[in-house]
C-alpha cells in the first residue's frame, strides 16, 4: 500500500465498463458516477473491457431511440482531468473495431497490461 | 416462424440458441443490443453470414443507429423500422422472443 | 389484426419498455388493435406515477399513460408482481393497510388471467424483456 | 392454421424457461403464469432449454437463501394435466445432467425436434 | 474493517439485494462496521415501502429496514437514479409536486458523492448486482 | 484481488472474461448462478479446472445448495458461507465484480 492510501488522501478508483450503452441504463449512469466522482480529487482511471467498447464509437444516432446519444459527454472527462481511459484490444479487435472508431483519444493496451491495471487499484466500480 | 433477439452475440448466448432453434426459412430481427450482431468483420459475423443461408435476418433501423453501426451493416441482412417489424409479427404465425 | 404486448422490465433500466411503446405505436398508426399491454415482473415498474425523469429526458411512464387515453389501451400491471415490487393502486393499498398508492393514470392492476387471455384473444403476443 | 386456432376455443401455448432458478424470479414468476394459465383449458407445452433445465434439478435446498424452494411445485403440474414437458438433449448434457437428476419425468428431445416443437404453437411466453 | 457496499438491482428480480444483505448481517456479525450501503441503478426500488410480497417469502425492504435499526446503518438511494424509477421521500414529492412519497423505514436519499465518499471511506468496497 | 461472478458460465460470458484479467495467486468466488461453474462434468469445468492451476477458486455454498449442486463440485474448488465471503474480501486488498 503507498503513502496516498495510507494517509486517506487519495485513492486509485477503476470505473470497469462492460455493458453495451442504450440496451440498458448501466453505461449511461455509470458516467454519472465518473462525472460526480470528478469533484473528489482521487486517481481516477477508465477500463472499457468486453460490450463496454461500444460506449465509444463514433456515430451514435440515438432520435430514432428518442433517447439522449451521451457519448459526446465522454468528450468532457479531459477537461476533469480525467484522462486515464484505457481499451482492450481484444475486445475491439472482436467487435471489428479500431481506435479510429472511437469519440476519444484511448490507451489500447493487451489483456496483461488491462490485469495489470486492475490489480494496482483500492475501489472498483464496475457496472 | 418470427424470432426476435435482443442481447449481445458477445456477452450473451441468445443469439446462438435462436439460431440453434430456427428452422429453414424462418426470420430473426435483431433488436436493441441484439443489432451488434448485425455488423460487419466482428468474431461473430461469419456464424451470422452462415446462418443467412438458413434464415431471414433482420435489424432494427433505430437500434443500428443510436449505436453507431448503421453502416456496417453485413450484406444480406434486411434493416427494418419500427412499422416493418409490426409487419413482421404479422406475417409470420407466431413470434419467439430470446430474453 | 389484434396485438397482444408483454413487457417484462421496468422503464429506464432496460430498453424493454421503450422497444414496446415504439412497436406500439407503430402498430397503432398501421390500423392495428392492441388488445392489451400486459406488464409483468420488473414491467410493473412502469406504472408509478413518482417518476421523474431528467428534463432532457424521455417520461417513459406519461408517455404510455398519454398512449392509453389516446387510444383507450388496455394497460395491466399484474397483481403479484406488482405486490412484490410496491406498485399499488387505492383499492390494494386500503386492503394492505398502505398510507398511498402509487399507481399512474390509465394503467391498473388485475390478475395473470389476463395475460393468459390476451394470449387467447390476441392474433399475436409480443413478448419484451431483459 | 387448424380449427381449434380458427374456432378460437384452443390455443397451442408454449412456456419457453431459459433461466435458471434464484439467481433471478424469472423462473419463479414464469411457473406462476403457468399455474394459473392451467385453468384456462388450452393446449399448454412447456420447453426447458439452456438454463432452463436447473430450474428442475432434484436437491434444491433453498434455507440458507432464505428463499422458497419452488423445484417441488413442478410435480404439480400434472395434476393440471399440463403433461407436455420437454427439455433440450444438448443443454442437459452441456452441464453434465441426465433425466435421473430431475424433479420431474420430462420428454427429452434433440434440438431438431424442440425446433419442431415451437413451430406448431400459437403463443409463445418466453421468460 | 470498514466496508462500503453498493446495490445495482432492485428487490426479488435479481438475487443481488439478497447477497448484499447476506453480505452484510455476516459482516456485522464477525464485527465489521458497514460505512454505507448505496443503492444505485434499479438497487433504489429496494427502498419502498410499498412492497407486499407473499406470507412465504421474505420481505426484502422490511428486512434492510430492521437490519438498519439494530445497527445503525447508512441506507442511501441514489436521488437521480430514485428520480427516474419512482422512489421520493417527503421532500421531494413537495419540490416536484408529487401527491405522496413511498420511502421506506431506515433508507434516505442523497447525491452519488454519497458513492464516491463510501469509496474514499471504506476499505473495501463490494458491487453487488446483475 | 478477489474477483467475484455472479453468472451462469453457460449464458454469459462473465466469468470467461473474468478468467482472462485474474492473474496468478487471484482468488475467484463464484456466487448466484455463478455457482454452475463449479460443478463437475460440464461443458465448462475443463475451463475451470485449468484456471485453479492459476488462481484459488472459491463458490458460496448457500448458492450451490439452493441450486442442488452442493455435491457436485469440481475438486480444488474450497466451499464458504457468507462469513467466509467476508473474510475473503477482507484477505484482499481490492475486489472487482463481474457482473
Amino acid at each position: 500500500m503507498d503513502e496516498a492510501t495510507e494517509g486517506g488522501a487519495v485513492k486509485r478508483f477503476l470505473y470497469v465498463n462492460r455493458k453495451a450503452p442504450y440496451g440498458t441504463i448501466y453505461a449511461l449512469e455509470s458516467l454519472e458516477v465518473v462525472l460526480i466522482g470528478a469533484a473528489f480529487d482521487q486517481d481516477v482511471s477508465l477500463a472499457f473491457v468486453g460490450d463496454g467498447v461500444y460506449q465509444l464509437t463514433k456515430g451514435q444516432d440515438t432520435k430514432a431511440l428518442e433517447v439522449k446519444n451521451f457519448s459526446p459527454t465522454f468528450r468532457a472527462l479531459d477537461d476533469y482531468d480525467i484522462n486515464k481511459i484505457y481499451v482492450d484490444a481484444d475486445a475491439l479487435r472482436a467487435r471489428g473495431l479500431t481506435e479510429a472508431d472511437l469519440v476519444i483519444p484511448v490507451e489500447v493496451v493487451s489483456t496483461e497490461r488491462m490485469a495489470q491495471i486492475m490489480e494496482g487499484q483500492d475501489v472498483i466500480l464496475s457496472f | 416462424m418470427l424470432h426476435t433477439v435482443n442481447k449481445s452475440p458477445f456477452e450473451h448466448s441468445a443469439l446462438e440458441t435462436c439460431l440453434r432453434y430456427a428452422r429453414q426459412g424462418a426470420a430473426v430481427l435483431l433488436i436493441e443490443d441484439g443489432v451488434y450482431a448485425a455488423a460487419r468483420d466482428t468474431a461473430v459475423s461469419k456464424q451470422v453470414e452462415e446462418a443467412l443461408k438458413k434464415v431471414s435476418i433482420y435489424a432494427l433501423e433505430a437500434d443500428l443507429a443510436a449505436r453507431g453501426m448503421r453502416n456496417r451493416v453485413i450484406d444480406g441482412v434486411r434493416l427494418v423500422d419500427y412499422e416493418g417489424f409490426v409487419d413482421l409479427v404479422v406475417e409470420h404465425n407466431a413470434v419467439q422472443s430470446w430474453l | 389484426m389484434k396485438l397482444g404486448i408483454l413487457v417484462n422490465e421496468g422503464p429506464y433500466t432496460h430498453q424493454a419498455s421503450d422497444t414496446a411503446y415504439q412497436f406500439a405505436k407503430a402498430a397503432l398508426a398501421k390500423g392495428h388493435e392492441i388488445y392489451r399491454v400486459f406488464f409483468y415482473h420488473d414491467g410493473v415498474n412502469n406504472g408509478t406515477r413518482l417518476t421523474v425523469p431528467p428534463q432532457d429526458d424521455r417520461n417513459i411512464v406519461k408517455r404510455w399513460s398519454e398512449l392509453a387515453a389516446e387510444h383507450k389501451l388496455d394497460l395491466v400491471l399484474c397483481i403479484a408482481a406488482a405486490q412484490r415490487r410496491g406498485l399499488m393502486d387505492k383499492n390494494e393499498a386500503k386492503r394492505h393497510g398502505k398510507d398511498t398508492d402509487n399507481l399512474a393514470a390509465g394503467f391498473r392492476i388485475s390478475g395473470l388471467g389476463q395475460l393468459i387471455e390476451t394470449g387467447i384473444q390476441s392474433d399475436r403476443l409480443v413478448v419484451f424483456g431483459d
